[in-house]
């Protein structure tokens, strides 16, 4: 047995060593579970896609969709992304005020986008198209609604944000990567809805 | 390696979190862009423009636009840690194979 | 279960005296009493399932055999599976990488300690509600992958297309799964931060251990693949509850849907199922070999490239359902594709023993087992590989060998070894070396003997999931013979149990580096204190602990610990003491309000299922709002 | 229960070829066995199973000898000192044991590669002998759409022909597999599969489910009943003008207690007013060697015992038990059913 060849041991070079922040593990948090978010839709739109084909009796696709109001439910969604960002720069700013009028903005955006989606469902309901009437209609609903799920589940995110503030003072440096996840997960689920409208709205009007 | 975590920078402290990247300005420029795009997604698709076989990659190229400047500027990939594009881009990635291949197999 | 618990771990832990035991273990966010409760419960259903099996086996002992019914075997084997899976092999491993990846990486937790709480008390809730089904009308009968359409129950031509069964059973499949894969998942999602984010100074990506890089892919595989099992068990929940078809081909359905997802989902699995074992092999054979890993750079490689590789070949599961030769064609080519990774890791523990310094202690004998044995179940894999010779292999008993050569060969061999090599560092106290190789031979040998002769019997036309077999097939004898292993393999497992209980009581003391270790866990006291490092360490070599006891003096060299921001998020070093995060039940509370919405569902009572979900979201609200100021602990005299 | 295979030849078998009963009393115990195939298809499956398996012990052998190699020479032994050599690595080594696998599977891949086309071959036309399988919870379905036959439980088959199968499923998921004519094809609701098979020579060859299909899924089974072509060109003629007039009084009293419960509303017998479709067609049920998915010998006490008591053979399936049914109307139904040429 020979002896083993000496060595010194250096460490990479590391600078002083601190932990993590909240921020810092939560941001790649949230980055990891949007990763696997898009898996979950991933599933729903390749169910939406294998199986929209089959109407049935009930009504297709071009027969229910009704651009104009996705449209707008479209822009309402666009406009909370962008009401959200200038809320985010306010808190970065420290401009309490400011940040609590975005909040409630998007919030009542997000929630104008549920509504516009209930009465959309609720159209189509009466126009025959539940979801046991086909499978349009039962993968329709599921990704559809899923993606309305979660706003439901952003605004009430924001929602307690805003009751946070509203308990526990303006959003110090400290807390701002509360706000910052919250953001992230809004955008995307904005993201989410480009990829829902052009998929299921756009090419299902298209084709 | 991209996996580099906080505790290993060695050169300036990384930018601490909430500090602004994104302005004002660059918010209001994305939006119009993203509003230009949706629209003329949907006057595309609303005015029987275009041949259907033109339609759709165009409208998969102005979604795929879309999603890009979203993640890059609202989400601020372009400014934060690259590992945040790393495992989400691979997320993405495996999530349009699946989309594919299981919809391709279906349709067999 | 807990008070059980409380036993093993009593002596890991001993802090908060004045609350009841119970409650302490209820409301901890240790990473390291996290780890204990998933061994413990983990070990439990584990002993459930093999009850489960030992039925099975004594009904197929002999052709013709009543001794449990036809429904009832059913159920047996669908449980089986799903319990082994879900609720013993891969929480099993979670224990070890919730207890052994901080120690590993050089930090004092993981980096969200109470979604690590929530994670566990998820996975017990699906657990268990998954194992009420016994009491509550019966078990799910439908295989562990479920197939549809049979798991919608739809009423075809006026008969149910699962005819003789409750139709609850798989209503507990579809929600107990939902309910342990959604901690699975924050799991999966807390270990990708924890060990981005949270590693020692110096403890570069490629000094990480190999079980910290199997974890980290371990991790991100769950990330991927839940969530397209959970849209199926979300659509599978809407066919049965609300009256839809997606998988309804009478309907428009498709059958094969849940086929393609579940696999997109299920073949990963099997990797979540044996990437941690590759990790703790990859620990144990250096270490009782007294050499470094040989070629640790391919080993990692090899991981990522087996990750990758594992969702490109769902579809070998489905040869036989008529994709075609194309198809087919391309998914024997990624299959078997796979193998060469594998055979690299292979290849690499051999050389890692050569020229080594061989001690064959149990865990180092379960090492080596894996070796044969998984080498075994990764060949007759390759064998499956080929389509035309899976049209015979696939759905026959073939498989059935081939799947328990991967998962008791591969994932539980590896867990024995990791269970001596890492048990003394949770308990303070070594298992019985003598009993230990009572526990390895009987386990080895009854193992070989219950499923090598599944080969033949596969070959000789038993398909798998069949309650029983005629005589004259020739069958019996071979049967025979797999249930006799079972009795030598149980006796192996009883052997186990009790070295367990012996060795923590009258188990000799371990100290801090029982075994020569290379790395940062043996430079702790066992039981590991609950801030794990007095002093954060400076890595300087992959195999760290090892580095400084031939290089340096044997000691770990302390980190330079910056000021923090804000010095009460920050665990480092304080005048006070050592931060750690307070208890909370909140994690127990967020469970409880979710199992009652999984019951409420189960049996249609929706206003309760709302009401279970709402507290769930408000105590997770709080969970994410309430301040933790954390308290304060002094490191012990001379701890490190 | 009783089994079916069991010996006792009865001389109403004449359907049956001797040849057949022959090669069943040589080879019960291989007649499901993928290792004994008696055909083409199931001949190729077992070459590459055979290859396969040979190039996996090989590699086994190599690493199974270094494994025990390095356990007895670098185990510890008494009085070591000092650690030996720390190998972190050998990039040649490393690249070596990528390669070979490469190798070893590219050796693999292509008579895979040809073997996985070569059987997706279909052939259709007046001169292939096309049957269409269809799963049934638990029992299969036999049409040839060409002869306009439509029997259950044996599927018969000119030997030293290639005959075609298209596959389909009433219910839930099942799986086609005879072991020692063709590995398996899945049977898919809502789909149509095709493989093909051959019997190289005369003989039974029994079949089971492979795919878990419910409660009873180990009790569907069947036979493929290879005959010599003229045999078999008999067969076809007998099923194509079969014979349901109940011969003896006993069977015309059977005929109608077969009415009375309403059994016709299920099943279907050819040349009568009888035309369920649910269960299995029993035209010519007597010259038939088992019922009921395969899992009774198809004797009139075995056969009464499923109609009294259904249930106990195949737990939940569709067939009710007609446990009121007297004895005297049981014998009845037996002799008629039995009866049916």
């Amino acid at each position: 047995m020979s002896a083993p060849e000496v060595r010194t041991l250096e460490a990479t070079p590391v600078g002083p060593y601190r932990l993590p922040t909240p921020a810092e593990n939560t941001k790649l948090g949230i980055w990891v579970w949007l990763a696997s978010d898009c898996a979950l839709f991933a599933a729903l739109i390749a169910t939406y896609v294998s199986m929209h084909g089959h109407v049935g009796h009930a009504p297709t696709p071009q027969q229910l969709f009704d651009l104009p109001l996705t449209a707008t439910a479209t822009f309402v969604l666009l406009l909370s992304s962008l009401t959200m960002g200038l809320g985010l720069e306010a808190a970065q700013h420290g401009e309490h005020q400011r940040l609590m009028r975005w909040l409630v903005v998007t919030m009542i955006l997000g929630l104008a986008f549920v509504g516009l989606q209930a009465v959309e469902f609720t159209t189509y309901v009466h126009r025959g198209l539940t979801p046991d009437a086909s499978n349009f209609g039962a993968s329709f609903f599921t990704l559809v609604g899923f993606h309305g799920l979660h706003v439901t589940f952003g605004v009430a995110w924001l929602l307690s944000i805003f009751i946070f503030v509203v308990r526990k003072g303006p959003l110090g440096p400290r807390d701002l990567w509360r706000l910052e996840a919250a953001s992230l997960y809004w955008y995307f689920v904005d993201v989410v809805w480009v990829v829902i409208f052009t998929v299921v709205y756009l090419l299902g009007k298209v084709s | 390696m991209g996996i580099g975590g906080p505790q290993l920078h060695t050169g300036p402290e990384p930018r601490p979190a909430g500090r602004a990247v994104g302005t004002t300005r660059v918010h209001l420029l994305v939006a119009i862009l993203l509003a230009a795009l949706t629209i003329v997604a949907f006057v595309s698709v609303g005015g029987h423009l275009l041949p259907v076989g033109w339609l759709i990659p165009l409208l998969l190229v102005l979604a795929a636009a879309q999603v890009c400047m979203q993640l890059l500027y609202y989400m601020r990939l372009k400014w934060d840690r690259r590992i945040f594009a790393l495992l989400f881009g691979g997320g993405v990635a495996l999530a349009v194979l699946i989309v594919l291949a299981v919809h391709a197999m279906l349709s067999l | 279960m807990a008070a059980a618990a409380e036993r093993i771990g009593g002596l890991a832990r001993g802090e908060d005296r004045s609350a009841s035991a119970v409650w302490s273990w209820l409301t901890t966010v240790d990473h390291k009493r996290i780890g204990i409760l998933y061994l413990f419960s983990s070990m439990i259903f584990f002993l459930f399932g093999g009850l489960e099996a030992f039925l099975m086996r004594l009904q197929l002992m002999r052709p013709d055999a009543h001794v449990v019914s036809f429904a009832l075997f059913n159920q047996l084997f669908t449980m089986h599976g799903l319990t082994m899976i879900f609720l013993a092999v891969m929480p099993m491993s979670v224990g070890f990488i919730n207890y052994m990846v901080p120690l590993l990486i050089g930090a004092r937790d993981v980096a969200f300690p109470r979604l690590n709480a929530l994670s566990f008390w998820l996975f017990l809730a699906g657990g268990l509600v998954l194992n009420s089904s016994w009491l509550l009308g019966g078990a799910p009968n439908a295989g562990w992958y479920n197939y549809a359409p049979i798991n919608t129950g739809a009423v075809v031509h006026g008969v149910s297309l699962n005819p003789g069964s409750d139709t609850l059973g798989i209503d507990f499949y579809v929600i107990g799964l939902q309910l342990a894969g959604i901690g699975t998942l924050l799991s999966g999602i807390n270990f990708v931060v924890t060990i981005i984010n949270m590693r020692a100074p110096g403890m570069t990506p490629m000094r990480l251990p190999l079980f910290v890089w199997a974890s980290l892919i371990t991790s991100l595989i769950i990330v991927f693949a839940f969530p397209p099992f959970t849209i199926n068990l979300v659509l599978l929940m809407i066919d049965r509850m609300f009256g839809t078809g997606f998988f309804d081909p009478a309907r428009g359905g498709n059958a094969l849907l849940w086929q393609q997802l579940f696999w997109v989902f299920g073949h990963p699995e099997v990797y979540i199922l044996i990437m941690p074992a590759f990790g703790m092999i990859s620990e144990v054979i250096p270490t009782f070999s007294r050499k470094p890993l040989f070629g640790y750079s391919s080993m990692v490689f090899a991981l990522v490239v087996i990750a990758f590789m594992s969702f490109m070949v769902w579809s070998h599961h489905m040869f036989t359902v008529g994709m075609g030769p194309v198809v087919n064609s391309i998914f024997a080519a990624t299959s078997m594709a796979i193998a060469v990774p594998t055979g690299v890791k292979i290849f690499n523990w051999l050389a890692t023993m050569w020229g080594g310094r061989i001690r064959f202690t149990t865990s180092m004998l379960y090492a080596v087992a894996f070796i044969v044995c998984f080498v075994i179940g990764g060949m007759s894999g390759v064998m499956l590989a080929v389509p035309p010779a899976d049209y015979q292999f696939n759905d026959s008993y073939f498989l059935v060998a081939h799947i328990h050569y991967v998962l008791i060969g591969g994932a539980l061999m590896a867990l024995f070894a990791a269970a001596y090599y890492w048990l003394p560092k949770i308990t303070g106290r070594l298992l019985n070396e003598r009993l230990g190789r009572w526990n390895f031979w009987l386990v080895f040998i009854g193992f070989n003997v219950t499923f090598f002769p599944m080969h033949f019997l596969g070959l000789m036309g038993m398909p798998r999931r069949v309650a029983t077999y005629p005589a004259n097939l020739g069958l019996g004898f071979w049967n025979t013979v797999s249930t006799v292993g079972v009795f030598i393999l149980t006796a192996g497992i009883v052997v186990f149990l009790y070295n367990l209980k012996r060795s923590a009581q009258h188990g000799e003391l371990a100290g801090p580096d029982p075994w020569d270790g290379r790395t940062l866990e043996w430079s702790l006291p066992s039981p590991v204190p609950e801030y794990n490092f007095a002093e954060i360490p400076l890595v300087r070599d992959r195999d760290p602990l090892f580095a400084e006891k031939v290089h340096g003096n044997g000691r770990l060299v302390p980190a330079q610990i910056a000021e923090a921001h804000a010095a009460e998020e920050h665990a480092s070093a304080h005048p006070a003491g050592i931060h750690v995060p307070n208890p909370t039940i909140l994690p127990f509370v967020v469970a409880v309000a979710l199992t009652v919405t999984a019951f409420a569902a189960i049996f249609r009572v929706w206003p309760l299922a709302i009401l279970g979900l709402l507290a769930a979201f408000f105590a997770i609200f709080r969970l994410m709002y309430d301040h933790d100021p954390g308290h304060y602990v002094q490191p012990e005299e001379g701890a490190r | 229960m009783k089994r079916r295979l069991h010996l006792g030849v009865r001389a109403r078998l004449a359907g049956v070829t001797l040849l057949t009963m022959l090669a069943l009393s040589a080879c019960a115990q291989h007649a499901q066995s993928a290792l004994h195939p008696a055909g083409p298809v199931s001949q190729a499956e077992l070459g590459l199973m055979g290859f396969g398996f040979w190039i996996m012990l090989g590699v086994f052998v190599v690493v199974v000898a270094v494994l025990g190699y390095s356990l007895v020479r670098f185990r510890e032994r008494r009085g070591d000192q000092g650690l030996p050599p720390q190998v972190e690595g050998n990039h040649r080594l490393e690249i070596a044991w990528t390669l070979i696998p490469i190798v070893l599977l590219a050796l693999l891949i292509v008579p895979t590669f040809r073997a996985t086309f070569a059987l997706a071959q279909q052939q259709r036309g007046p001169g292939v002998v096309q049957v269409t399988v269809v799963g049934h919870q638990w029992w299969w379905e036999f049409d040839y759409p060409q002869l306009g036959i439509v029997t259950a439980d044996e599927m018969h088959i000119p030997a030293g022909e290639r005959v075609q199968l298209t596959l389909r499923s009433a219910d839930v998921l099942h799986s086609f597999w005879v072991p020692a004519l063709a590995g398996k094809e899945d049977t898919v609701p809502g789909q149509s599969n095709t493989m093909y098979l051959e019997a190289a020579r005369p003989g039974l060859y029994p079949g089971q489910c492979a795919e878990f299909c419910g409660v009873s899924h180990s009790e569907m089974r069947f036979d493929v009943i290879a005959q010599t072509p003229s045999a078999f060109a008999a067969w076809v003629q007998a099923r194509q003008h079969p014979d349901s007039t109940p011969a003896t009084a006993q069977a015309v009293q059977g005929e109608k207690v077969f009415a009375q419960y309403g059994c016709g509303s299920c099943h279907t017998i050819d040349g009568t007013q009888f035309q369920g479709k649910v269960g299995p067609n029993l035209s010519g049920l007597g010259t038939r060697l088992t019922l009921a998915g395969a899992s009774l010998q198809n004797t009139p006490k075995d056969l009464r015992l499923w109609v009294s008591d259904a249930h106990k053979i195949m737990p939940s399936t569709v067939m009710p038990n007609f446990s009121t049914m007297s004895s005297s109307d049981l014998h009845a139904l037996s002799a008629y059913l039995e009866g049916l040429k």
